[in-house]
């Protein structure tokens, strides 16, 4: 039965891709996705989904798009215009470190979303992890501090909130 | 009026790649020129749609999802053998 | 609208195909004349981005949906495989 | 780099352009192409005018690969697999390893992300090579791009993680084999169909030809899939998928076997 | 209609022009920034304004363009999946290839305030 | 403009002969095994890329050619496809010529792994001097 419930997500997953990629939904296209889909969900059921009673929730999807939103104007708005006045200023001020930050987050997906969240806004780069001190080592271009909880705040505190209203 | 701009643009993305690909040939390590690589293709993923869009011929978008899906493999193949030396085990 | 554009599409379509494979030319000196085979490598994966490119501008979008999964994703693999099991340098 | 050696060759490729613009123009694309190429541009999908040529077909390109010149691909398949299986005999020199639980894979990130992504690639794929005969792809296409999936699944998490998960040389070698028999079933059908109703028909044969009016059906339900074109393609999809799974797994696995050098 | 048409028009050319000045400014910033690790920067730049944006304002323009014909729909999908896949990917492959050179000790953190991950880098 | 195109198209044409010149000189004259892979495989490209080239079609009348495939199936488009598509068929020619490259690679792959293991060098002037 959980095998089923998986191997469904993936299936969604799949037949939307097939979809968008095939750009249109004659009678054809919507078999041979069904099927194709099908065969993709009994593969990978049980490589990409762990609990599959999250991805239905509709509050969590309603926090993803509100924290998409926010993101994509605010966030990275702020950080973009940051590093292209670094870079096009004549004396090219960069202050960079490897600072370390705990975070307090447990699944992978949620871990991933936040990292990637991190890597995407310029400026802090995520260059190693490691899970059993649950640790980020990120580059920073202008590291502020060097007190790991510190940097926590700075970077990614508001990240990690979101990512565990979604995904946990 | 508007493909008048698209074909601007599509120059000034040309002016980046050539000199981002300065950067992928004479870069100082591996890990420069692979990243010069990684951006270089994604910014032609745009001057493909924008030619795709100028020429008006729509079957050829199709390059686009390929093309970004496998620089990454090859991000991932330069990253394992630094880290390990090898790729295989 | 205007009555002439400052530059024909065609010749602007041409010019790209120029500069693309010009920088291929420069690639393709590079992958042969270094002496680290994993540079060698990398620079032909440059290589084969810009003639999948090329592809693109010659109106081949079949060839270029086999040419990337294999020139960029498979055979850049394939080569490290073999370089990181025999040796890296190549002696002079 | 020296920007010497740059200079050089760029001023190299620009003088033998110039040499071919004055000297040879004639190698510069026209604005016409050559007559054999109208008549396949003309005939791709022409139920009108050449009901009797056509290979009903919106795409050129898989209808010269697979109709017009369909005894050309088969035999240059035949060379693809002669190649590969050259590649794998040469590995009785080698020694597989035992697959392990222990693996050595990339952060945690990179493993997630490929884990989503997998799905994406093999969905991706299927369209390529199932939409074959209407948009630009066919069967290479779409088995070269699933095939990169165990290349990066390897290089992501370890060797051992297919077999693990099931995936193993045996199970691929069936369906490479299926696949096979798929096409050389395929390029038969209609000839056996032909000889059990006692009517003319060619082998290799898709639509009807002015000869021998046994043909496939162009449509199903109201969907093209332009006769044989479909067949092939989705059975030369699974081999090339399955041929080169099976060919990187064999060399990601493979280990130098030391008492081979006689020492 | 032609409202419509032309509000997503200008956005989709706002959009483009920004990716075209981020563009260029990460070039820039490679050649200007002298070590991995601050091209890193310079990368994520011409990642996002510089691709991921200007692919979703070459969507909003190709919805436009009635010339597309019968595929009208599938340029516009395909962008957009080829967006989000960038936003997935590339983020994951600097992240690898950061960490790949920062095991490997091919290029040194420089300049540098501190390395809590391996001091000897650092300088 | 109309000979400014076509120099810009025949620079296009003299880079693949220059990369070609170029990759049949690493194939003979550099000693490294992997290099001489690395200069079969884009030899093979160029010599592909060529056929392709060979078959594209000029801008007729300030529109561009188009792809191969009818995305339109009513007789009179028909009619406009032939007069505009590029060729199909040496792009047909060349699809299975890169599927058979790539096998032909691996075979090389493999084969350079063996004379690794029973040599312990992938150097020609070396493997030629040692003789089994």
């Amino acid at each position: 039965m959980r095998r089923v419930s998986r191997g469904f997500i993936v299936f969604i997953l799949a037949f939307t891709v097939y979809v968008v990629y095939t750009g249109s939904i004659s009678g054809y296209d919507i078999v041979t996705g069904v099927i194709v889909s099908a065969v993709i969900g009994a593969l990978f059921s049980n490589i990409v989904v762990e609990k599959p009673i999250k991805v239905v929730d509709p509050r969590r999807w309603l926090h993803l798009l509100v924290y998409a939103l926010l993101y994509f104007t605010y966030y990275e708005a702020k950080a973009h215009i940051d590093v292209i006045r670094r870079i096009l200023h004549p004396k090219l001020p960069v202050n960079p470190a490897i600072v370390e930050a705990p975070y307090r987050i447990e699944s992978d997906f949620a871990i991933t979303a936040v990292a990637n969240s991190i890597t995407n806004t310029p400026g802090t780069v995520v260059v190693d992890i490691d899970p059993s001190k649950k640790n980020f080592y990120i580059h920073w271009i202008s590291a502020k501090t060097l007190d790991p909880l510190e940097a926590r705040r700075e970077i990614f505190e508001t990240f990690e909130k979101h990512a565990k209203r979604i995904f946990e | 009026m508007v493909m008048d701009l698209i074909l601007a643009l599509i120059l000034l993305y040309v002016v980046a790649i050539l000199l981002l690909s300065i950067v992928a040939l004479r870069g100082q390590t591996i890990g420069d020129q692979v990243l010069a690589i990684d951006v270089i293709t994604y910014m032609s993923l745009v001057l493909l749609s924008l030619i795709t869009i100028y020429l008006k011929q729509p079957l050829l978008i199709v390059l686009l999802i390929p093309l970004a899906l496998w620089v990454y493999a090859l991000d991932i193949y330069i990253a394992k053998y630094l880290e390990r030396g090898d790729l295989g085990a | 609208m205007g009555d002439k554009p400052m530059l024909p599409g065609e010749t602007g379509v041409y010019l790209v195909m120029a500069i693309i494979s010009l920088l291929s030319v420069v690639a393709v000196y590079m992958a042969v004349k270094t002496r680290d085979l994993v540079k060698a490598v990398i620079y032909s994966a440059l290589q084969s981005g810009l003639y999948s490119i090329l592809y693109f501008l010659l109106l081949a979008p079949d060839i270029g949906l086999v040419y990337i999964p294999v020139a960029v994703g498979l055979i850049p693999g394939v080569l490290l495989v073999l370089i990181s099991k025999t040796e890296r340098w190549e002696k002079e | 780099m020296r920007l010497v050696e740059v200079i050089v060759l760029i001023s190299t490729v620009l003088a033998v352009a110039l040499l071919i613009t004055v000297g040879f123009e004639h190698l510069v694309p026209s604005e016409r192409v050559r007559p054999v190429a109208e008549f396949y541009l003309n005939a791709t999908y022409n139920q009108y005018e050449l009901r009797n040529y056509t290979a009903m077909s919106p795409e050129a390109v898989t209808a010269i690969v697979w109709d017009f010149r369909g005894l050309d691909t088969l035999f240059e398949t035949s060379v693809f697999y002669l190649a590969l299986i050259a590649g794998l005999a040469l590995t009785r020199g080698l020694l597989l390893e035992r697959a392990e639980k222990s693996g050595h894979g990339l952060s945690i990130i990179v493993r997630t992300v490929t884990r989503i992504t997998a799905p994406m690639i093999v969905a991706v794929g299927a369209s390529i090579g199932l939409h074959g005969h209407l948009t630009p792809g066919g069967g290479f296409q779409g088995g070269s791009v699933i095939a990169v999936l165990p290349m990066v699944v390897i290089v992501v998490f370890s060797a051992s993680f297919l077999v693990i998960k099931g995936v193993t040389t045996t199970k691929l070698l069936v369906v490479r084999s299926l696949g096979l028999t798929g096409i050389g079933l395929t390029a038969i059908a209609v000839f056996l169909v032909g000889i059990t109703l006692h009517m003319p028909a060619y082998v290799f044969q898709n639509m009807a030809k002015p000869d021998a009016q046994i043909s496939m059906p162009y449509s199903v339900a109201g969907a093209l899939i332009s006769g044989t074109l479909w067949f092939f393609n989705i059975f030369e999809m699974f081999a090339v998928a399955a041929g080169f799974s099976i060919a990187f797994i064999a060399l990601m696995l493979a280990r130098t076997l030391e008492s081979s050098r006689g020492e | 209609m032609l409202e419509a048409q032309l509000v997503l028009v200008l956005v989709g050319s706002a959009l483009l022009c920004l990716g075209a000045f981020a563009a260029i400014v990460s070039a820039i910033g490679f050649h200007r920034f002298k070590n991995f690790y601050l091209r890193l920067h310079a990368a994520t730049v011409g990642t996002i304004w510089g691709s991921v944006y200007p692919l979703i304002g070459a969507a909003l323009i190709a919805i436009t363009i009635s010339e597309l014909g019968a595929y009208r729909w599938f340029v516009p999908g395909a962008i957009i999946v080829a967006a989000i896949i960038v936003l997935m990917l590339a983020p994951a492959g600097s992240h690898a290839l950061a960490r790949g050179v920062h095991r490997a000790r091919v290029a040194r953190v420089k300049p540098c305030l501190a390395d809590k991950l391996d001091p000897e880098l650092c300088g | 403009m109309e000979a400014v195109n076509t120099y810009l198209l025949s620079v296009t044409l003299a880079s693949l002969l220059v990369n070609f010149a170029i990759s049949l000189y690493a194939m003979f004259f550099k000693p490294h095994y992997v290099k001489k892979v690395i200069a079969l495989t884009i030899l093979g490209d160029t010599v592909n890329t060529f056929a392709i080239y060979i078959g594209y079609r000029r801008w007729v009348e300030q529109r561009p050619p188009r792809v191969p495939v009818l995305t339109d199936l009513r007789p009179e488009a028909i009619e406009e496809f032939k007069n505009l598509a590029v060729d199909p068929l040496p792009q047909a020619l060349v699809l299975t010529a890169i599927v058979i490259g790539l096998a032909v690679i691996l075979f090389l792959v493999f084969l350079g792994w063996i004379l690794y293991s029973h040599y312990r060098t992938l150097d020609m002037r070396e493997i030629k001097r040692l003789k089994g």
